[in-house]
């Protein structure tokens, strides 16, 4: 013990190790935190503890179709993104249309999915800056989405349910009304998360001018997603590159504006979050509107799936940012390479950027703020 | 010096003395654990315990100190030993010690001093010490971050809440508890209010929030729980504790928050004394005016920590050093004017 | 000063706001379900556990092959000629006896891809869900229901079916060989004969391997 | 916004007709094949160029053609001012898999590039911190080359089923 003082008294510096098991790195992400007092001199993220060989899984598969259920495993908060990213890209290289129908269901599910993910990501946020409660309501709102995927999938989250060139079975004769029902009921819950968390004085001394990340340094680190946004570019896939039938929907994109501190930090990369449901409740009430009461969603699914030669990067915005796959087919059955370009993996290699000379108690809220998956990190 | 041992009509008393605060320590802190597990559970749309003992699991923190009980005593190999286990008792018997001046009621009080305010603001200094020496004997870098966090805290904060309390005591001329209490008996201001202290200074109602603060800070509560804060350094100075040591360190956190809570109950408002004159008055009523006051001050204390989420250490300092210390001086200057005036 | 205080009344604002939002919450009934003694029920197609209706079951395998996990463990033996298996529900003959079907709940991934190829909806995933063990053995189901000396006979009968098949066949084709080995023998020596006779007729006749038959 | 048609024009513009080739396939996005010692100057070029802009790495993937022993990168980049793509691959032979770091280029290559050493065991010069990055440090073999074989033991632990 005596060595141990002398050392940091003769370095003034104590590195200290913030997870594989610690309560708030969302998982099992471990920073190796050099510390002169509180104050972080420098940050190295150790990530693998969740490596689950998805890429050389999905290689090994003997068909494209059997890969879904592990893209389900990559960001497990955010399932039906994650399919959704995967099937759109096996589809291009088919070169197949989906019905209507399908693309619709696809549509709400997906921003459902970003609804329930976000509530998520804000409450284990406000729950890393000693906020409980919020984490709590933010559950019982997620619960309702995730019955409503019940219902139609059969699972709560890891759903498999998108299927090349169409679903898996058709939604639930309910889901209709309870998604109407659920969009209605969720309006005035955002405004009381306004009240109990966003708006709250404390809350915004936690995070507002906290790891402020510019656009320039947004953009070379790759950036994406709420992230990217909340450093005030305006840029979505769903916009900027529409995939699936998202050109037909009227919404905004919410950026960073920088109202509570500079632009770039942690409150407006949440306050993103925030409007980002508000945003996909429209996507929703439109899709549930234009979507075709009748149509087979099973027909399309192709009994064969053998692309041609080639390969394509395929991208998709998940709640978290732009997941990419990038397939190689080489005329077999099987893919010859599957490369997920993972948003959270981009985000966890930005943050030793934009942790320098914050406190331990500030990194416990930037690692919050851009609202990793470890799960997706590490594939 | 007394031979204890000895002389029996010394120590009987003195036994019982400390037997009594020691009951309702023990009783108050299984029913405010469960408590807020239910306070919790009810603002979070839940139930809390249920199970346990039938009726909305009432025995749940019973169980849990059996299990603590049972569980194993864990030291850290490189920990210092003697600290290690010497701590959560020193923190223990801090917040125990206080408790000697508090009047319960007119009838019953475990030491009648003259300077009781002193003595226990004295007293629960040494929580600090308990805390550090928990801190640095667990040899855990967590940990000695939080012992760190937890003595730069109590120690600011201590002073806003001596100048609030002086300020009381500028009021009602006395350290001594019983009679501070005393003073604030009868139904005089505006022909209704009782005479707690809050209503007879405006300024003392600034006084009541400052010190409602402090005491925040003292008790590590929410917003300011920084040397425990679970989301950051995993659990503090707790990290390396186990079983009936946590439980005790627990049980001195508890105390300590309805020391805090009684205290404030004494010097705002009016200790034991009924809130309708002398309807409900007697000793035993008297103990119930006084343990509802406490322990209505300890639920908006928990009401506070389900709501809220925590300040940064340096923010803390701030709201210290920067805000609060300087209003409390000025408000005991004012306090002082006002009496001198009217 | 003026700041102070400015900001000092809009962060009490804020926290009593937020207090207003919880205590509104603590009055507001509890929305939890006291799971063991209140149970939900599940939606009819909630994936919980997965259910064969071997009664169903024609033996295709083709569940087995979807499974991406290879959790299905399916060994069939083709039934023998005297014994009639039946129809399935849905019309399909059955051909196979099932004296394996074993489904590994352990490793299942609750995917739901073997449920779609299944041509007879044999196989579905159940909403039972409290069926956790404490030996992950326990969670392999069988789901044959052939008697273990059950399975023994048939494999028998069908070893011994297929031996017989086999053997009728070498039978056949020996007889088959030999058939056509006279044949060609006979044709062999009507050809000669031919070829006596018609060497006395005509010289130049060609010869032509017996490939004619009937 | 270009095409990648347009952008190889341009490219070649600046570099010499044998640094870059066009490349595409039945199906899917063409790619432009860069010679492996030039790529840190043609990503540089397509970053800094006014008219291409190039400001993100979206994807950087290592594969292994195992028929032509071979180790290829793959670089998908986009741009967010003038919203175009492009795919750069350089392939490297199995022997020297040595490929010019981008990462002083674009900051998101740094993980991606140890991911990809680790994966695929491509080396990357003049990285920063040249490290396996989701295996452990002693780990042996890069598991998806498609001859990889599983090490039996890892620290004295079976690694098979």
């Amino acid at each position: 013990m005596t060595d141990q003082i002398s050392n940091i008294a003769e370095k003034r510096e104590m590195t200290i190790n913030m997870g594989p098991q610690h309560p708030s790195t969302h998982g099992v992400l471990r920073l190796e935190l050099d510390l002169d007092g509180e104050v972080i001199k420098n940050t190295r993220p150790n990530i693998g503890y969740l490596h689950r060989c998805f890429e050389k899984y999905a290689e090994e598969m003997d068909d494209y179709s059997k890969v879904i259920p592990y893209t389900d495993r990559m960001d497990y908060v955010s399932a039906m993104n994650q399919e959704h990213g995967y099937v759109i890209a096996v589809e291009r290289m088919l070169e197949i249309e989906v019905p209507e129908r399908v693309e619709y269901i696809r549509v709400i599910m997906a921003e459902m999915q970003r609804i329930a993910s976000h509530l998520l990501g804000i409450g284990a946020f406000g729950l890393d800056l000693g906020a409980f409660t919020p984490f709590l309501y933010c559950f019982i709102e997620r619960e309702k989405i995730l019955d409503i995927f019940e219902k139609t999938s059969g699972a709560r989250l890891l759903y498999n349910y998108y299927a090349i060139g169409g679903m898996i079975k058709d939604v639930h004769p309910d889901f209709k009304k309870d998604t109407n029902e659920f969009v209605k009921t969720f309006r005035p819950k955002i405004k009381e998360l306004n009240d109990l968390l966003s708006g709250n004085k404390i809350f915004i001394k936690r995070t507002a001018n906290i790891g402020v990340l510019p656009e320039k340094v947004a953009l070379n680190y790759g950036a994406s997603g709420p992230v990217l946004r909340g450093s005030g570019v305006e840029w979505d896939l769903r916009k900027n590159d529409p995939y699936s039938i998202y050109d037909r929907f009227d919404f905004e994109i919410p950026i960073g504006k920088g109202e509570m501190g500079t632009l770039g930090d942690c409150w407006d990369r949440y306050i993103v979050r925030v409007r980002e449901m508000e945003q996909s409740l429209r996507i929703i009430e439109q899709a549930l509107e234009g979507m075709p009461d009748e149509g087979d969603v099973t027909e399309g699914i192709p009994k064969r799936i053998r692309p041609k030669e080639g390969e394509l990067y395929a991208r998709s915005e998940t709640p978290r940012g732009e997941l990419g796959y990038y397939i190689i087919s080489d005329k077999s059955a099987s893919p010859f390479r599957v490369k997920a370009r993972a948003p959270s993996f981009v985000h966890l290699g930005l943050l030793p950027a934009i942790s320098k000379g914050a406190l331990i108690a500030d990194m416990v809220a930037i690692v919050g703020s851009i609202d990793i998956v470890l799960g997706e990190v590490d594939r | 010096m007394i031979n204890f041992a000895a002389n029996t009509t010394y120590t009987l008393p003195i036994l019982v003395h400390a037997a009594v605060p020691l009951t309702i320590i023990v009783v108050y802190a299984l029913v405010a654990i469960w408590g807020e597990r239910k306070v919790a559970g009810f603002i979070q749309d839940r139930l809390g315990p249920m199970h346990v003992g039938r009726w909305h699991g009432w025995a749940q923190s019973i169980a849990d100190l059996l299990k603590l009980l049972q569980k194993e005593d864990i030291v850290p190999k490189d920990a210092s030993r003697f600290l290690f286990k010497f701590a959560p008792f020193m923190m223990f018997a801090a917040s125990y010690a206080a408790f000697a001046v508090i009047p319960f009621s007119s009838g019953y009080i475990g030491s009648n001093i003259n300077i009781g305010v002193f003595y226990l603001l004295a007293v629960t200094s040494l929580l600090t010490l308990s805390i550090i020496m928990a801190a640095w004997a667990s040899n855990n870098k967590w940990s000695l971050l939080g012992g760190m966090r937890s003595a730069a805290q109590m120690v600011s904060y201590e002073v806003p809440t001596i100048a609030t309390v002086l300020t009381v005591i500028v009021v009602a001329g006395s350290l001594n508890l019983m009679t501070i209490t005393e003073m604030q008996a009868g139904n005089d201001i505006l022909g209704f209010l009782p005479n707690w202290l809050i209503f007879q200074n405006p300024f003392l109602i600034v006084a009541f929030i400052i010190f409602f603060i402090s005491i925040l800070a003292e008790a590590h509560r929410v917003p300011f729980d920084l040397p425990e804060s679970e989301s950051e350094l995993v659990a503090g100075y707790q990290t390396e504790y186990s079983g009936i040591r946590w439980a005790m360190f627990m049980l001195a956190e508890y105390a300590d928050m309805l020391l805090l809570s009684l205290l404030g109950a004494v010097l705002f408002f009016g200790g034991w004394n009924s809130p309708f004159g002398d309807f409900m008055s007697g000793p035993f009523w008297e103990f119930f005016w006084f343990m509802l006051k406490g322990l209505l001050l300890v639920f908006v204390m928990m009401w506070i920590r389900w709501t809220l989420p925590r300040y940064r250490v340096d923010q803390l300092m701030h709201i210290c050093w920067g805000i609060l210390i300087p209003l409390s001086f000025i408000n005991l200057v004012l306090v002082a004017l006002w009496e001198v005036i009217f | 000063m003026l700041y102070v205080f400015k900001e000092g009344w809009s962060t009490f604002k804020s926290i009593f706001t937020g207090m207003g939002v919880t205590i509104r919450h603590f009055f507001s009934p509890s929305v939890t379900e006291k799971y063991p003694y209140e149970k939900i029920e599940l939606p009819k197609g909630a994936r919980a556990k997965l259910h064969v209706n071997i009664d169903d079951c024609i033996g295709c395998n083709l569940c087995a092959r979807a499974c991406p996990v290879n959790c299905i463990d399916i060994e069939t033996v083709k039934a023998t000629d005297d014994v009639d298996l039946g129809k399935t529900s849905t019309g399909n003959p059955k051909r196979f006896w099932l004296t394996r079907f074993d489904i590994d709940m352990a490793k299942c991934m609750y995917c739901d891809l073997c449920v779609h190829p299944c041509p007879t909806n044999c196989i579905y995933m159940v909403p039972e869900y409290e069926y956790s063990e404490v030996d992950r053995s326990n969670l392999v189901y069988h789901f044959s229901n052939l008697k273990p000396e059950m399975v023994a006979e048939v494999k028998e009968k069908a070893e011994q079916e297929a031996e017989q098949k086999k053997r009728e066949r070498q039978e056949m084709m020996r007889k088959k060989a030999e058939a056509a080995k006279k044949k060609k023998e006979e044709q062999e020596k009507k050809q000669a004969e031919a070829k006596k006779s018609s060497n006395k007729n005509d010289n130049d006749k060609p010869s032509t391997p017996g490939k004619k038959d009937s | 916004m270009k095409t990648p048609e347009e952008i190889f024009n341009y490219l070649t513009n600046q570099f010499g007709e044998e640094d870059l080739s066009f490349e595409s396939r039945d199906i899917g996005q063409p790619w432009i094949t860069v010679l492996a010692s030039k790529i840190r100057e043609v990503s540089k070029f397509l970053r800094d160029d006014s008219e291409l802009l190039f400001d993100t790495l979206m994807c950087l993937s290592g594969i292994h053609y195992p028929k032509e022993e071979e180790l290829g990168v793959a670089y998908h980049l986009h741009s967010t001012k003038l919203t175009h793509n492009i795919a750069l691959k350089v392939r490297v032979p199995e022997s020297k898999p040595n490929v010019p770091s981008v990462e002083s280029i674009w900051k998101t290559a740094n993980w991606h590039e140890r991911e990809a050493w680790d994966m695929v065991g491509v080396v990357f010069d003049d990285h920063p911190n040249h490290k396996r990055i989701l295996l452990p440090d002693d780990w042996e073999g890069h598991p998806l080359r498609k001859d990889y074989v599983q090490q039996e033991f890892y620290q004295g632990m079976p690694t098979g089923e």
